[in-house]
Formats: structure tokens, C-alpha cells, sequence
């Protein structure tokens, strides 16, 4: 965990609205998938650091990529970045996903909007990744995840792939898996969970809340947790330190 | 003592207990310093502030706690907290020579929640008590608690009569009269007061139709209310004959300079540890700097010389 | 009304007093729209309020009267005026006919200096009075007059008496409790409130180890500001049932519709006039395209909607 | 008057902390040596703009030359802006110099640090000006004042010119003159204005007060003025509007 004026490799406009960022980082070699980076606005009036998964690691080059979508004032200002020019940034921060005890089971990844970007991360690590994915409308990073596993994927309009949402696809396509990893919206949270308790299969879900510090100690991004916390002598968890990952019964999605 | 290097003196004094600089870190911003250890050497601060303790866990409010303003944030915590027992047992013995100065920030629903804290930090490593008055769920007569000089009075009365460490009183900006409040703590026997805690605000999301924090209110901090803040601290320095620590929208060596010289004994980093995690020791550092610049070997001598 | 395009409509009311749409600008920031007509329509506002005006002309204070803080602005103009003959004259002829309420400004330092404007501007083209009762230099028992609930409500009674138009008063958030501040003005008689005033605060220049402002404190305005008032203008809002105008920080559409949904009946820009000359009749534009995109037909229909 | 995006045509470091900026506007044929525009910064969290004198109007290019010094973050920010970017300006305010009445008269040019480069402006207008400026140390913008006219020049460590500062430079030389521009420190002004009253010299001063309208409306920008001021009604005139330059005589400079 570093605070570091990470370099700008690439940007690049992938979608309408959503960015992918290749930074230089001194960190890449300790990343795991489904971590994520605090990114610092260079405007004064913007304080707090936006928290950004981790999309893809490259140790070798040194490098991670972020995939993003512009929701405000603080992601527009990061879509500005030109290469050579740099970005304040943590990282890495949090869990991440359980990546070495599952590596060759079957791995469902579960995706839906922006909460895609992380598991391709995941799916460069997996053994047989399997990737569930929703989108709204326009579809993007498809071609990496393909490269990576297997998809299939759902979009709201029908324009791609089965006509609803990534629950849509699970129903519809006959799936196995040991696992399921998953990051979207919290209603897609709460369905995954749900169906992976009916079926009784593992389940990670990562989790999102409004972040200050980003490392533990303002308490301002917790989610309920079903049992007290270790740490917080409470039914409360930081999603910033104790997730961003959890076990989805861990969590009191309600 | 060579030409140009003069030592420059930094230690400051608060009720007896001396630190090895003005900088301290504001309570809620810094954890018990644990996460913060990573970026931070702690012996560079003055002291270390504590999260607000409690007789017992405390769940605080329900998310979205936090929400960004311009140049500010808003939080509304509610002062969650593991509670004294593990306070004890963890936090305090991580903070426990480290070479900074241990300041345990006490809340409480009720007085004897508070005094029940203050016994069990008796004969332990923490040097001061700040005890926090601002508390959201401690009322009186219809206002909070910290907002009524004869609460003020009697709560400091009280603590003071249990408590083995020093006193430092924290005061409520969100009243009419700062220099009220400070007298107030005064007369009840305070060793010292900090102000500004947060000035309560709020947010609304326009497309959801609903509050942006779950809890309708929170406090507002960060560089937004450092001119409140330097104003308050300014009043009460001037109404009090007892030691200010001044906070507020705190960023950097030249805020914190203004603190001081409104009259502030030593000043809080808060808001702006989430910005950039050794905030503190590099404003202590500045405030070193700015000294030398400007050929001033005590830090003492920037302390209230402006009236 | 054809299919998509749907009249929306931007009207609202403060005690019996029509305006286009609800967006106002704020007292002292605008001059008396002379100065800014070079650039913005006044007939798309739905009123101009003009600088304070007293029963003679005030020099305000010296220079340095304004400095630059995170997000805001201090400034201790210290009401400057022309006094009401050359406001009568000159002023308020210019404003007539623009197409827009007119909305007075009244400052005093006594009672009796209050109700001399008054007096004179009955059967004026002014439509509404707003009586600007944080004058720095009106005292009441040592903390200035719009501090205390019992001055508030004296103040209003008479303005009240001596008034042909309809009396808003604008209060100070410099109070512990603002809704106190709200029922003492409708007790008063106050046909409506308006809210906030600056929140004062003070800056330190500490290489001239001065007072960024001649006048030591200033009144802190803008963005910084925009969470205080908000809250305040909430608690306003339900505790009195007389119209609220909402003001403190607004710089855009967005932010002018977290007043209304907390409770405003119309709102007033101040400091970003200084940022945008055309932000009061943009930001007018805005909440209407925002009711557009919403399918919202009514602006009223977004006021008050958040509790 | 007009609030424009203005084009960024060059950006250029004259001397330590001295930047030379042109942007393309449209107002270049109405503006007056002496006026000012307001620049805007794009930090949300600096609220006013920025006054900076035009130091050079070419209303053939449609385009104004800003000089100025980086003292603080608003000018720094503007320090960082390249060719090709837009600024937000104002402008032109105020009132400036009276050029026409006196453009073949004898024009003393009297100008200290930043105060000097709305003196070139008003050079390139006048038949016969002559320059006495100060200068700290480092000069900048000499070879353009030659060029517009006679210079007589003072650094206070003597490494160009008279050693000493502008008022030196007057008691030196012996220069003649019906009128005086000046442009500087407040100290300097008085001097200046002391000096114009004991030779009964017309005078002019450009004033500098923080603004925060730029346009009269706010009242933030004051200064004294010796008789009562037919807008305000009280003795204080607005540098904005009023001014930046008034007649010495009117201004109370105590
Ligand atoms: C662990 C984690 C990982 C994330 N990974 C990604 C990612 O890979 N790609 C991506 O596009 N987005 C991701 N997000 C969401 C992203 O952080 C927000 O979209 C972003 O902070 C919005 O900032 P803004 O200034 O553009 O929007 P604004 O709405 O102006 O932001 C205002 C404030 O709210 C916070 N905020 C707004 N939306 C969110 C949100 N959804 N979650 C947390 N804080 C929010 C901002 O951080 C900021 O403090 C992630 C969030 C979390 C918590
Ligand atoms: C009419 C006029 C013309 C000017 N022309 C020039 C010029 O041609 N070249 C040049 O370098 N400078 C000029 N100045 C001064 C210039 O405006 C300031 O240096 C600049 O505003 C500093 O901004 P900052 O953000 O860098 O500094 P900061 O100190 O961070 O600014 C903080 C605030 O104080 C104000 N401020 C600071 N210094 C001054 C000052 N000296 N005068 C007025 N406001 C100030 C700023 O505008 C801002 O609102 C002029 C000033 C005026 C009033
Ligand atoms: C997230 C957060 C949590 C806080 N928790 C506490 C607390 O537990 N006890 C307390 O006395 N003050 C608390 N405060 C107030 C700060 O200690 C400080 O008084 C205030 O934030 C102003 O300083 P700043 O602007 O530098 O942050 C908290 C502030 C923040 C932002
Ligand atoms: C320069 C300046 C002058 C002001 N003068 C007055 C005044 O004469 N009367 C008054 O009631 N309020 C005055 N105000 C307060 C504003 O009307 C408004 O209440 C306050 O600035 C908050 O709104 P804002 O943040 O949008 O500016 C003044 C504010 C500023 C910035
Ligand atoms: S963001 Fe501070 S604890 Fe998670
Ligand atoms: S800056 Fe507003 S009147 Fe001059």
C-alpha cells in the first residue's frame, strides 16, 4: 500500500462515457484482482479520492488498468488525463477476490454495469473462467473478456446477447460452477446472493459504498454484516479494508 | 550553533503534558493510528487524537455515512465505535510508545457513560482526555448537550472530578456564542479546549429524491469551514485564559500557522489525513520551515500575535 | 401540447407576490442590477434584490474588504450604501419596468433607521421588503440583533407596522438554533423568511501577520457554505409554515433544487454572480430543464418533497 | 464588456515567476490601455477572478498580452496554460489612462515590479513616452519598452540601471514632463503622487484593490478618495468601475 503520482501510460475512450487508464505504479507486482486504487482529483474543491478496481495487472510492465465509467465531476476530471501526465493514487487497497484456493475450480463470474472490470482481473488468473455479464445498452471490454473465458452476456435492450439482465442469463444458459465472484449494483448483488444460497454454491460479492480515508480508519464506508465484526465490535464492516470482497453471507444486503 | 542553522524550539505544552510539536491529529480522522502507521511515523506528531470511546460497541449510523461538498465533507459516523474493553486491550497498547502523545477521545449517551470511560482510562498510558460534548444523541433541553453553556459547565464539572489525566474540552461550533461555551468549560475546571468539531449540514440527491447521508445530517469539515473555524478559535482564545487547540479545515503548514497566531496552543489535521496520509507530520514540518524562513527559533513566538 | 413538449410551469408566490420562476438574486451581490443588466436578461429572473439600503449613506468599512477562501469568499463590505434619497432616485427607477419583482434590501443600525426606509419606500415600485436584520453594528445585549429570538420578533412587529409591502425577514445562521430564530420572526408577523446570511469567519495573512480583512471577521459565502444552509433552510422550512427563500452556496441548477426540495419556495444567488453574470437566469433555465427531463410539469411540485 | 472563452494563441516564461500570455478575444478593438480583464480559474475552489492589466492590445490580431507574476494558486494555474487551451476572461474593464488628450503631450511613464507592463500598453498609443521603472532584481520587458520609447531604469541591487528604485531614477535623470502614468506598489504611488503635486504635474495612478465582481456591483474593491464620490455617495470610489485609474489628486492613498 503506496501513496504514489502514478504515470500515464494510456487513456483511452472505449465506450460512451467509460474510459480505460493505464497507469504506472510501483505496486504492481503485490496487486491482487478485485482490489482496487484511490484516485486523488487535482481540483482543490474535490477532497476525497475515488475508489477504481483493479481491470486488468500487469506486474511485468509495472502497470495496472483502471476501466471507468464518467458519473461526475471527479471521474470527468480523470478522463481528461493524457498520457505523460500523472495521477495521484493509492493502492493497492482492500482484499480481493479469493484468487489462489480457486484457481482451477469452476469460477462464475458475475458482472453487471461497472462492475465488470474487476473480474476481468480475476478471469486472467482462472483457470475456467466463466463470465455472466450484464450491460444496459452498448457493450464494452467484450473482446478482453473473451480472450479471457468464456461469456455470455446480457443486455437490457436486446442489442447484444439475451434480452435482460445478467440474472437473465443465469437462468437461461445451463451454467456450472464452484464458485461464483461478483460485482454490479446491489440489486444484482442481492439476486446473485440468493441464487447461490439456493444452490448452494460459494459466493463472493464486492461490495461498494462511499469512501473518505479508503484505509480503515474513518469508518465512513461501512456495510452491515450479518455477524459482529472482529475489528469493529459491531454488525459492521469497512468495505474499504475489511472488503472490498465479502462472502456474500457475511453481508447484510437488505 | 552554526551560521544560518539555528535549532528551532517546536515543543508546545497542553495542561502540563509537553509534545514535541503543535501538530496533533483530529479525533475520527486518524483511527487510533493503527492504518494510518503505514504512511505515517507516529513520533513525528505532536499527539495522536483518538476515534470517540465508549462504555460499550457502539453501531453508529447506518450508510451512506460520508458525502463530498465543495472543499468540505459531510459525515455522520454517529461515533461507531468497539467500546472501552477493546479500546484497552488493542488500541491503546498499539499507541503505547510510539513516542507521540495519546489523547483518548471520550463520548457517551449519558454523563455517567462518559465518567464511566473516563475511570477506566485512569492509570493507563493515555497523557490527556478530550472529552467530546458534540455528541449527536446526548441532549439537553431540546438542544444538544454541547450547545448549552450550564450543560457545559456541569458535564466538565463532573469529568473532571473523575478523571486522572488532564481535561481537554471539546467544543460545538453549530452556537451562537464560541466565547460563551469556552468560558463555560472554563469555569467547570477544563485544562484546555479544542474547537472547531463539525458544523452540521446537509445534502440532498436531487434524483433520488431522498438525503445523501442515510442519518439526514451530518458534520461538515475540510478547508470549507476553516474560516469559521479560525474565527471561533480566535474568540475563544481571546474569552479564555486556559489553552485553545485549534482545528479546522486544516491542509497545510500555512492554515495551520493562522491557527497560531489567532492563538491556538496546537492545532488538529483532520479532514485532510484522507487526502494525503502524512498531512500531519508535514505540516509540522512546514510550520519548521516557515519558522526558519522568516528567522524565528521558538514556535511560541507565532502564538497569538495577532489581535 | 404537443406530444413531448409539455408547458411547464415555473411560477411561484411569496405572500401574494408573483414571480416568473423562483430564482432570485441574493442581497449585495448584484448591486441594484444596473451593472450586471450588461449581461444578463432581468426580465428572466424572478426577482432582483437589491444591495442593503439605509436612511443615509454608509461608508462601510476599509480596505482590504473581501478575501478568497476554499470555495468561498469573506467579505466585510460593511453595507456600504447610497442612503434611500439617491436608492429612490436613481436606483430604483432603473429597476422599474424591468420586468421583474423588486425586492428591497433594508439595513439600519437602530430600529428607528430601519423604519425610516421603511417609510419611505411605501408606494414605491418595490414589491417586497426584505429587512437584513444581521447589520454587524446592531447590538442587542452584547451579541448582534439577529442573535436573539425576543429582538427578532420586536423588529418584525414593527417593520411589520410600518410597511405597505409584504416583510421578508433574512436571518442570521450564526445561532445555535435556527428554527428559533424562524417562530420568532413568524411571531413577529413576518409574512416570510429568508436564509442564510454569511456565517462569519476570518482569515490571517501570516506573512504581514495581519487580518486578511480590515474589519478582523468577515461574512464567509459560496459553495463552502452551501451545506450549513441547506440544513438550516430545512429546519426553517418545518418550523414556521410562512414561504422560505433559500440562499447560501447555490452555483447551479442542482444545487438551487436541493433548496426547493428541502423546503424552499424560491431561492437567491449570491457569490457565483461573481463567478457566471448570468447565473441567476441560467440556473433558472436548469431547473427547468431538469422538470422537463423528470416529466415534472409544475416547479411546485418538487418543493418540500424530501422530509 | 464581455465574459468569453479566450483562446490561449501563446504562453511564455519572460522572467523568474514572469509569464507573457496572448489570448485571441474579441474586444481588442474597444479596449484602452489601463484597462484590465478578470481571469477565471478553473480550480473550483477559487472563486474569484483573477485582475491582470492588459499589457499590450492588438486589435489587428484580435488579441491582448497579459503579463503577470505567479503569486499565489490562481496565477500559477494560468502559468500551466498552453496554446490551444481556452482561458475565461472578462473584459475589458474599468476605465484606463487618458490617452487621447494626451497622446502628443510629454508622457511620463512611471512604473514599479508588476505595475510596469500596462505601461507599454499605454506607450504604444503615445507620441513621446518615456519609461522609469523599477525593478527588484531581474528586469523583464525591457527590449518591448524601448521599443515603445525612451527607458530610464533602477534595480535595487544596481544590477541594471540606477541602483535604487523608481524614485531614484526621477531624482537622477532630469525628465520632464506634462503628465504621469503610474502603475505600481502603493508605497510608490504615494511617492509618485507627492512628487507630481510638488512639480504640478498632472498625474494618474491605475489603484489595486482584490476584487471579487470586477464590475462595480459588489462594492469589495474600494479606495479612498479625497471628495465624496457621486455613485457611492460616501468617499470611496470602486477600482473596478471607477477606476483602476484616477487622478492622483482624488485619491486618498493614507
Ligand atoms: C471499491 C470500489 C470500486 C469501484 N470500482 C469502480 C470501477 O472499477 N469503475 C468505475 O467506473 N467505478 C468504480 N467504482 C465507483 C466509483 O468510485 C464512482 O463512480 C466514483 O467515485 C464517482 O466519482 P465522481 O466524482 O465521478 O462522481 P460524484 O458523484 O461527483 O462523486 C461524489 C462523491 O461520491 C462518491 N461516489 C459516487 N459514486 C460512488 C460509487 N458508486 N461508489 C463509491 N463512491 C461513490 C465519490 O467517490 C465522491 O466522493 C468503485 C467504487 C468502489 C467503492
Ligand atoms: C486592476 C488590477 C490589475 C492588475 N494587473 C496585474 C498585472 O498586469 N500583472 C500581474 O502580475 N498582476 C496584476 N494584478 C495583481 C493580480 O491580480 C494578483 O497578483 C492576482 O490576483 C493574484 O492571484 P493568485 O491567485 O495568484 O494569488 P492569491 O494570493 O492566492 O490570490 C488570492 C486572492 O487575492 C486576490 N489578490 C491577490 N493579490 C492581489 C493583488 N495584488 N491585487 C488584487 N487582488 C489580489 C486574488 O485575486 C484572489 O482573489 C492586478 C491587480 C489589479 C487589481
Ligand atoms: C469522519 C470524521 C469522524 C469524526 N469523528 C469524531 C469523533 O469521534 N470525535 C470527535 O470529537 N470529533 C470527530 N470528528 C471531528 C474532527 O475531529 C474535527 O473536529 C473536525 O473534522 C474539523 O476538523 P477538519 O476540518 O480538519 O476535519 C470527526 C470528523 C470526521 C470528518
Ligand atoms: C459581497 C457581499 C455583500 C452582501 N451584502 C448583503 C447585504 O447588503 N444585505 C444582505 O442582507 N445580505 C448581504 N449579503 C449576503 C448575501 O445576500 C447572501 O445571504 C449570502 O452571500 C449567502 O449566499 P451566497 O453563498 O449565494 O452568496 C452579501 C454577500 C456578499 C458576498
Ligand atoms: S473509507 Fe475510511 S474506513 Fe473505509
Ligand atoms: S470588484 Fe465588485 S465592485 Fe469592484
Amino acid at each position: 500500500m503506496i501513496k504514489e503520482n502514478a504515470v500515464v501510460i494510456s487513456q483511452e475512450k472505449i465506450a460512451s462515457g467509460i474510459y480505460s487508464l493505464v497507469l504506472g505504479v510501483t505496486f504492481a507486482e503485490e496487486a491482487v484482482p478485485g482490489q482496487f486504487v484511490s484516485v486523488y482529483c487535482r481540483d482543490a474543491s474535490r477532497l476525497m479520492p475515488r475508489p477504481i478496481s483493479l481491470c486488468e495487472i500487469f506486474p511485468d510492465r509495472g502497470a495496472v488498468r483502471l476501466v471507468y465509467r464518467v458519473a461526475g465531476a471527479g471521474t470527468e476530471e480523470f478522463s481528461r488525463l493524457h498520457s505523460g501526465e500523472t495521477a495521484e493514487i493509492m493502492g493497492p487497497l482492500g482484499n480481493g477476490f479469493p484468487i489462489e484456493e480457486n484457481r482451477d475450480k469452476k469460477v462464475l463470474l458475475i458482472g453487471g454495469g461497472i462492475g465488470i472490470p474487476p473480474l476481468l482481473a480475476c478471469a486472467e488468473k482462472l483457470s475456467h473462467p466463466v463470465f455472466a455479464v450484464g450491460y444496459r445498452s452498448e457493450t464494452y471490454l467484450l473482446a478482453d473478456l473473451k480472450k479471457a473465458g468464456q461469456v455470455h452476456a446480457a443486455t437490457e435492450d436486446g442489442s447484444y446477447g439475451i434480452c435482460g439482465n445478467v440474472m437473465d442469463v443465469i437462468c437461461s444458459v445451463p451454467l456450472e460452477a464452484d464458485v461464483i465472484f461478483a460485482c454490479g449494483p446491489k440489486p444484482m448483488l442481492k439476486a446473485v446472493k440468493a441464487y447461490a444460497e439456493k444452490n448452494a454454491i460459494e459466493c463472493w460479492i464486492s461490495m461498494e459504498e462511499r469512501m473518505a480515508c479508503g484505509i480503515g480508519a474513518c469508518l465512513g464506508c461501512v456495510c452491515k454484516t450479518t455477524e459482529i465484526n472482529s475489528h469493529s465490535m459491531v454488525r459492521n464492516a469497512r468495505v474499504c479494508k475489511d472488503g472490498p470482497v465479502f462472502k456474500a453471507g457475511e453481508v447484510d444486503l437488505s | 550553533m552554526k551560521s544560518g542553522i539555528r535549532e528551532i524550539k517546536m515543543e508546545t505544552e497542553i495542561a502540563g503534558i509537553k509534545m514535541k510539536n503543535p501538530v496533533m491529529t483530529a479525533s475520527g480522522t486518524f483511527g487510533s493510528g493503527m492504518e494510518y502507521s503505514d504512511f505515517e511515523d507516529l513520533s513525528l506528531l505532536g499527539a495522536v487524537v483518538t476515534k470517540g470511546v465508549a462504555s460499550v460497541p457502539w453501531s453508529g449510523n447506518p450508510s451512506p455515512r460520508i458525502c463530498e461538498t465543495a472543499s468540505g465533507l459531510l459525515n455522520a459516523i454517529g461515533l461507531q465505535n468497539p467500546g472501552i474493553d477493546v479500546f484497552l486491550k488493542r488500541d491503546l497498547p498499539f499507541l503505547t510508545g510510539k513516542g507521540t502523545r495519546i489523547i483518548v477521545n471520550v463520548c457517551g449517551h449519558t454523563e455517567e457513560e462518559y465518567l464511566e470511560v473516563v475511570e477506566r482510562l485512569k492509570d493507563t498510558s493515555a497523557d490527556l482526555l478530550e472529552i467530546n460534548i458534540s455528541c449527536p444523541n446526548v441532549k439537553e433541553g431540546g438542544i444538544a448537550f454541547g450547545q448549552d453553556p450550564g450543560a457545559i459547565e456541569k458535564i466538565t464539572k463532573s469529568v473532571k472530578k473523575h478523571a486522572s489525566q488532564p481535561v481537554i474540552m471539546k467544543l460545538s461550533p453549530n452556537v451562537t456564542d464560541i466565547k460563551e461555551s469556552a468560558r463555560a468549560a472554563e469555569a467547570g475546571g477544563a485544562d484546555a479546549i479544542s474547537l472547531i468539531n463539525t458544523l452540521t449540514g446537509m445534502k440532498i440527491d436531487i434524483h433520488k429524491r431522498a438525503f445523501a447521508l442515510a442519518n439526514k445530517t451530518g458534520g461538515l469539515s475540510g478547508p470549507a469551514i476553516k474560516p469559521v473555524a479560525l474565527r471561533m478559535v480566535y474568540e475563544a482564545a481571546h474569552a479564555v485564559s486556559i489553552p485553545v487547540i485549534g482545528m479546522g479545515g486544516i491542509s497545510c503548514a500555512d492554515d495551520a500557522i493562522e491557527f497560531l497566531m489567532a492563538g491556538a496552543r496546537a492545532v488538529s489535521v483532520g479532514t485532510e489525513n484522507f487526502r494525503n496520509p502524512c498531512a500531519a507530520s508535514e505540516i509540522a514540518g512546514g510550520i519548521r520551515d516557515f519558522l526558519q524562513e522568516n528567522h524565528i527559533t521558538d514556535v511560541r513566538d507565532i502564538i497569538d500575535v495577532v489581535k
